[in-house]
């Protein structure tokens, strides 16, 4: 039987059934190779249901550092007899499957190598609770990968320990069900398994953390004080984030006062209602939601946008139409936040790519929303969101200081003759605002989602107001200087083909790039992190020929974007779609781009590749 | 251009109040309501409340919706700071302001079609939080400035202008809020100066959220024989459950009111609500009592007015939330941003 | 002192105070034209407010049909000295300016002819409650206007008899005050103003009437049983407009029962959530909104594209954004209806250009709806809707069925052996659908906007889901062949320049169209009725040079879709903007395109004209 | 792929109620919910109550909007036709499903999220209308879909699974619906079977508003000690106002109650409800006993259940609306479309 061979590069796949607390178990095998010093990818693939579906947990280790999601897998562990025959079949030939041979069973394929353990049999004979003993077969199924992958057993004991601090009762029974599985591994397994990981470095300087994680964290940096929101899949966990880092850190010591204000809404009406409040007030405020909440939130966006009211908006993606597919990742919420509302209306938008990105576009955000008096939409989604990557660590630099943008001090306005809350003094179409509360008599004026003057001042005047539309356009025209530039991969161009891609479409980028590189195809790749574009975007448009565009949508959305903000020819894309609701891989955008230039060098381009 | 500043001639003679200010001080633009519309009677009463209160109008945030009473609020206090958001959604925004500056006065100023149709899921939101707010429903029973479509809390029975009659039953703003929790519940009459004002006043000093629904008569499209909210209709039906004196601070209590009647209940700051029950029967303390009282009514048609409900111990959101006595948008960047030491601790923790 | 003299081509314009009666007695006065035999465009241009704010009323004659607003007044009648200023200054030279003269005013203007109506001073003779007073002084200078204008007077009697049916005490009076303009006139303004109106037949076989009016019968004439709405300006009137004739059409003469439901929802969320219900059910139903209630509906439009349940949508456009200038006319809801919604989404649009097309479009729209199985936008705005129009007759062909589209009846479910919900049958992408309670055993399914496979279960199997939204881009893609092609004014193109244009601005667009001819620069002219465009639209793209494209909006919107949806080089495109609220006119979109054509023979094309 | 139709096996000896199905036949596909999620005793009740009453499915709607409790219509009844919205929509989505067909019977399944938070502006219209609709609430005081955060029906003071305590009162939506008219109200416990069945067989027959609140406990986020909607807690707390029998047209009533404790309530197409009363104060006809009760419980800690309120004489919204005997999908074209004379005249009167 051929085996696997592989050191530090493969993708192991565990299915269990959703509720069986299988997750934080295969979060921590996760960890145990990261803490070996090998990059790693966990994904978790869970139904929108919480407890009793199928459930799936894929880990790609990757010393190359190629971290996309990658289909067919090396390593199964089938926990869950419902999703056999599915799991099964993705093994790929010559892979592993380990599942539990209480109940023996015919895979019914020659060309891969089935390991038992007999976990439930195991459990029994050392576990009396039933409820825990369901719970114990994770572990042991985990001290055997410790075996049979040769991953160091103290890195998963150290991490019990830490998992169970503070109920240290818990710790002892988990070394236990983690030794057994080792232990039977050693006995019964050796020699099972060829692929292994072998401790290096590579993730010296790297943390593994997920996108909510870091936003939430970016929030506190950024010094948001207001989180108002309503949960919703894939966003809650920034809400929740916040909420934990702010217990942590912004908790007054002398009087147990919060400074900060954690509101969960009624709805996301409420919760983006609340959020322009506080922004009005000058505290910076924030939500989180999905593409259910987007839609309910369009109407006061296009108050914030008329307004000019400062509010962050994090918005991650999953899959859309309406309900659509909540547990599932995709980028198909371009539209609807880069216009979103009625009326001529556009939005600024930040895009990360990865939890660092996260945590610091996060923080950026309120410095570009205050400056910029808009809303700015953070446009992350399920992938960077719940998943934990293998990322940089999070870098501050103590001299940064808050940009409020043009907010007017009491002392400002005692020594100005007039002001105009709407008037561009600048020339940059920003004009200036006050704070409600700052002076006695100075500086206040009415908000308001109606036409206005440039004091505010309601009117029906139709040029007036145009000419207040035509400046808010101008603020947005020049917003590019205040966002974070695009990334290129390439020192300087080198090829007439050009890739543009963004946010977690990064994780297969590198890969692929490399796969096309060898043959035969290298190309130039630009990630766009912001909207709207700047003149490097421009640039790179203009300096190729060809120009592929990743997405991960059906209708090809930030295409549209690009084309109708750029009066860009859209004969000049070539749009790569991927909207099933899983990561997109490298493969598929490697074999998607040759296909293309194969056939130019023979025939018509393929239009759009699905 | 429909804005028109008022000038602002300072009469020498004109009283002032402990700030030194004079009722001008406290007007905003003119109205572009139409002439005799109840929602003027009301900017004037929170004018007088606020002159009385001597409050200075820069720590005054003035929030609406949309609608006809919802644009009351450029009619007073042209100092306040002004915010008409959209329809239905003050309660979201005031809630928000709030959260960020927990020290303004909040005035909350809508309709009965902003509140109890569109906005009736925020409205009750924002009184189940306890939001330190006076919300103020200037209540006609129809929508204005959409031109005269009958509202949630038109009765069953009432015609419109055209002759319609409107089938369904009305929903009763304080009886929800009281039943909500809310600390302070009261209605009123815009015709009714004597007894909205102090109840203005007694609302702005209480911390929690405020409820004063006043029957404010649309004289375009609501205010006809058969209209239920017209002028004749509410001075008939009128049955007021109380008088009500607002005390400031410091000092003394005077009223005339007889022993056994009169309640007093202490605010927030010290300042004292003394009321005289009208009707024996009512309690203004007693949630069960407000309720059963205002159901009853309706039933015979009469419209209780006053301070229907209080109950001085609420907590206010922000007191509940356990917001900083610091307002969060005064905090300094110091305590906002945790610096890079805490950043490498965080690190440690994700690897 | 130099006399505009002209017969049956003129504007005239009433400055009033709103809320004081004027409105039905301009209105009458247009209608006096009308009936003179001269088409008409009177516009009410009226504030965001109930009474006492300066309003005006529009009126444009013109024998040659040329029904698009023009600026410059021949006849001012300034009954509002708030806005004297203003509108004095509006005047062309040797206009007219009829005003009040029981107070005498000098306008300081020594180009126009001052007539003098002592209108006040005649009532306070003649009227005794100074309520009625006031309103009688609108009919005293309509009796006015008909002497100086040579309208003859039984036409206005006639009217004000037509008015006042069934409140006949009503009608001397009002014929008194008219009487007293005319007698006035007669006696102190002979030959005072040269604009006449000479009897015409121009107005057979048309009608006068707004398209709100012609929208809501529009639905009655399609078979809606159900209008679920919110009030909003200026949608308001349709809404009321179907509740009016199904008064008259849909009471069940024995019964007294209503052949119709009518529902005033407590918000738009709601009104769009009771039409969705009521489609899924199988009666035609319709909502009526603007801006601020398409944003609100955003969420239930997703659901209703993705679970493929018909429904109609009206959306007469106000400016926006926000509550922005309600009373106010754009066309600046074109993307937030196109793509409204999160996640890939598309949407069907019809628009009308004038009252007739509201009815036609109106009634077309359920069968468009009930064809495809997704939500149908009618984008008027408050120009077509709450304006009168002189337009063609209504017509109807009795033979016309009801296309309810691809719907399984008891015998059909009989006889077949399987059904799935979301198949697709036919090639076309459009599946079966089963009304509930139509067969006591097959037929029923569960109705979801998660994900779902095609035989309506629930899946999250991302190829599945990927299938099924590609099936209904293919929908949407096949569905121009439903929908009312573009119209052109030319029988084949005779030039290089072609002009793309839509809605309300097709009352400008004749008369612009002549006056490029005349200076030189023919041009060919195609009008857009729906979206998505068929290859109609794309033909004429391709067979132009360039093209011009008229937009009442500040972004371009229809551009944006034009590029983004043909695949279309938007360097072709030279955009004409007009985003102030007020309808656009004839002499802006001429100057508009020649000032380009003249610079493009001599230098750089302008690239935007706003 | 999670839809698995169970195979229907008709064992011969099953019983059969008066269509000649059985239980089985008002079956759904099998629940994905948690093992032991008071949800899926509702769903075991919908289908006794559904096969008592001789219903044939396919004359019944069955919607929700979005939860783990808005899952369960997938759960029973597979031949009925079901609409799974979108989150807190229901109402609106019922009522225009109605508007379409008065004659279906309405099922409506929503959360205590879904109708409480982001649905209660919708809920409390519905309730308004007198939307003829059977609306059941499954409330378990939390968002078990979200994964646990509390819900606006949580109790003050109420517990989190992990440690954190509610601080908001809660919002009782037997109490705003009888407030807002509703005709039928009942509050049940998903673990009393004995209770449930009749209370919706009866809001089934009911025509007009008809809401149960049933505490349906969430055995993975809210069953936990401290929580207040857990099995135990209400168990402990569970007061029952009044044991109910439906009785269908044509039957005898054979009740054992005591005279004096006993009240029947004639329902609209000739069935009778009995009741007997467990209280003797409480008089499900009397709207302010009823609140107030309901209030008085709240304060005590007590969880009052069974039929808390009807009233046997509204209208419900299809009626009140004056809609034609035949629903409006099913009238026919020449009864809908005017045609081309009445056009002309229509045309005639344009001109
Ligand atoms: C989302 C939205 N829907 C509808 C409207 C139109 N609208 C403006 S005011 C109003 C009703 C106002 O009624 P009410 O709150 O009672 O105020 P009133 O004018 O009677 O004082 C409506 C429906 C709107 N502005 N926004
Ligand atoms: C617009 C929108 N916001 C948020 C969500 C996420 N969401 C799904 S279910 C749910 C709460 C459900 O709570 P409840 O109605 O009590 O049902 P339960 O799961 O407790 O039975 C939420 C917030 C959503 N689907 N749509
Ligand atoms: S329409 Fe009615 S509510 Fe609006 S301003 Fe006039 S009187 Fe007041
Ligand atoms: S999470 Fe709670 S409500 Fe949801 S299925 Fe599980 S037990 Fe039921
Ligand atoms: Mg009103
Ligand atoms: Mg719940």
């Amino acid at each position: 039987m051929n085996k696997i061979s592989s050191i530090n590069e493969f993708v192991i796949k565990f299915a269990n059934v959703n509720g069986s607390g299988s997750a934080s178990a295969n979060q921590m095998f996760a960890k145990g190779i990261f803490r070996s010093g090998i990059p790693v990818s966990p994904k978790n693939i869970f139904p929108s249901n919480i407890q009793g579906l199928p459930t799936w947990f894929e880990i790609r280790a990757s010393e190359k550092g190629y971290l996309g999601r990658k289909a067919g897998i090396d390593f199964m562990v089938a926990m869950n007899p419902q999703s056999y025959t599915q799991d099964v079949a993705e093994i790929n030939p010559g892979g592993y499957l380990l599942y539990d041979s209480s109940w023996k069973r015919d895979f019914k394929r020659e060309d891969i190598n089935i390991i038992e353990v007999p976990l439930t049999t195991l459990c029994v004979d050392e576990f009396n609770n039933p409820k825990t003993r369901l719970l114990f077969k994770n572990l042991v199924y985990i001290g055997a990968l410790s075996y049979l992958m040769n991953i160091n057993k103290d890195i998963f004991i150290k991490l019990i320990e830490e998992q169970f601090k503070g109920k240290e009762k818990l710790i002892a029974p988990n070394v236990q069900a983690l030794e057994i599985g080792f232990k039977y591994a050693k006995k019964h397994l050796v020699d099972a398994c060829k692929i292994k990981v072998n401790q290096a470095n590579l993730t010296d300087g790297m943390i593994l953390t997920n996108g909510n994680n870091a936003g939430g964290l970016g929030c506190v940096y950024g010094g948001a004080t207001v989180c108002t929101w309503y949960p919703i899949t894939p966003s809650t966990s920034l809400a929740e984030s916040y909420k934990k880092y702010c217990d942590q850190l912004r908790v007054d010591e002398n009087t147990g006062k919060n400074k900060f204000a954690f509101v969960q809404a009624e709805d996301e009406l409420a919760s983006i209602g609340m959020a322009i409040g506080a922004n009005w007030n000058g505290a910076r405020a924030f939500t989180a939601t999905s593409g259910p909440g987007i839609s309910l939130m369009t109407e006061f966006i296009g108050l914030a946008y008329f307004a000019e009211i400062p509010v962050v908006i994090f918005n991650i993606q999953r899959g859309g139409p309406s309900t659509g597919m909540p547990t599932r990742t995709q980028q198909s919420d371009i539209l609807s936040c880069a216009y979103a509302s009625h009326g001529d209306t556009k939005h600024v938008i930040l895009i990360p790519s990865d939890p660092k990105e996260c945590f610091e576009f996060s923080a950026d955000s309120f410095d570009i929303s205050d400056r910029l008096q808009t809303p700015i939409f953070v446009l992350s989604d399920l992938d960077i969101g719940m998943n934990d990557w293998t990322c940089p660590e999070f870098e501050w630099d103590d001299n940064r200081k808050f940009d409020r943008g043009k907010v007017l001090s009491k002392d400002d306005l005692d020594s100005m003759e007039s002001w105009g809350r709407y008037l561009d003094v600048d020339g940059d179409g920003i004009p200036f605002r006050t704070l409600p509360g700052t002076h006695p008599e100075k500086g206040a004026y009415f908000t308001r989602g109606s036409s206005h003057d440039e004091y505010a001042r309601y009117i029906e005047d139709g040029e007036v107001n145009a000419r207040n539309l035509s400046r808010i356009l101008k603020k947005f025209e020049g917003a590019y200087k205040f966002l974070p530039k695009p990334i290129f991969k390439q020192e300087t161009n080198a090829s007439s083909n050009g890739l543009i891609y963004f946010g977690s479409t990064e994780a297969a980028m590198q890969e692929s790039l490399d796969q096309l590189s060898v043959s035969g195809f290298p190309i130039d790749a630009m990630r766009i992190r912001s909207f709207p574009f700047g003149p490097e975007v421009w640039n790179f448009i203009d300096q190729h020929e060809t120009i592929f565009l990743v997405e991960q949508n059906r209708d090809a959305q930030m295409k549209t974007l690009i084309v109708s903000e750029g009066n860009v020819n859209p004969e000049k894309f070539i749009s790569i779609l991927c909207f099933d609701g899983s990561p997109i891989t490298a493969n598929f955008i490697s074999e998607s781009i040759s296909d293309v230039l194969l056939n130019k060098n023979t025939s018509q381009p393929a239009e759009e590749i699905k | 251009m429909t804005y028109i500043v008022k000038p602002v001639n300072h009469h020498p003679n004109l009283e002032k109040n402990k700030l030194g200010l004079t009722r001008r001080d406290y007007e905003g633009t003119i109205s572009t309501l139409c002439a005799g519309c109840g929602h003027d009677s009301i900017s004037a009463a929170v004018i007088e409340a606020c002159y009385d209160l001597s409050i200075s109008s820069d720590q005054i945030a003035k929030l609406s919706g949309i609608g006809c009473s919802s644009k009351s609020p450029s009619y007073f206090l042209n100092q306040a700071h002004g915010f008409n958001s959209v329809h239905g959604r003050m309660p979201s925004v005031a809630t928000g302001a709030n959260l960020g500056n927990k020290d303004l006065l909040y005035l909350g100023v809508s309709g009965d079609g902003d509140t109890a149709a569109i906005g009736i899921g925020q409205f009750m939101h924002a009184a189940r939080r306890q939001l330190n707010i006076t919300y103020i429903v200037e209540n006609n029973g129809t929508y204005g400035l959409t031109k005269g479509q009958f509202s949630a809390t038109n009765d069953q029975g009432s015609k419109s202008k055209y002759g319609e009659e409107n089938v369904f039953a009305p929903i009763d703003l304080p009886t929800m809020a009281i039943q909500l929790g809310a600390g302070f519940v009261g209605r009123s009459f815009s015709g009714d100066k004597q007894q909205l004002v102090p109840l203005l006043k007694a609302a702005m000093k209480f911390e929690g959220f405020s409820l004063i629904d006043i029957i404010s008569p649309c004289v375009t499209f609501n205010n006809h024989l058969g209209s239920t909210k017209s002028f004749d209709h509410i001075r008939e039906h009128n049955e007021s459950v109380s008088s009500l004196d607002f005390v400031p601070i410091g000092k003394e209590i005077k009223t005339t009111y007889k022993e056994g009647t009169k309640v007093d209940v202490p605010l927030h700051d010290g300042a004292m609500l003394t009321l005289e029950k009208l009707s024996k029967k009512y309690n203004p303390l007693d949630k069960g009592q407000a309720i059963q009282s205002l159901n009853e009514a309706e039933k015979n048609g009469k419209v209780l007015t006053g301070l229907l409900f209080i109950n001085p111990e609420v907590k206010d959101h922000a007191e509940i939330l356990n917001i900083s006595d610091t307002p969060l948008n005064q905090l300094a960047e110091k305590e906002l941003c945790p610096g890079a030491k805490k950043l490498a601790k965080i690190n440690a923790s994700l690897n």
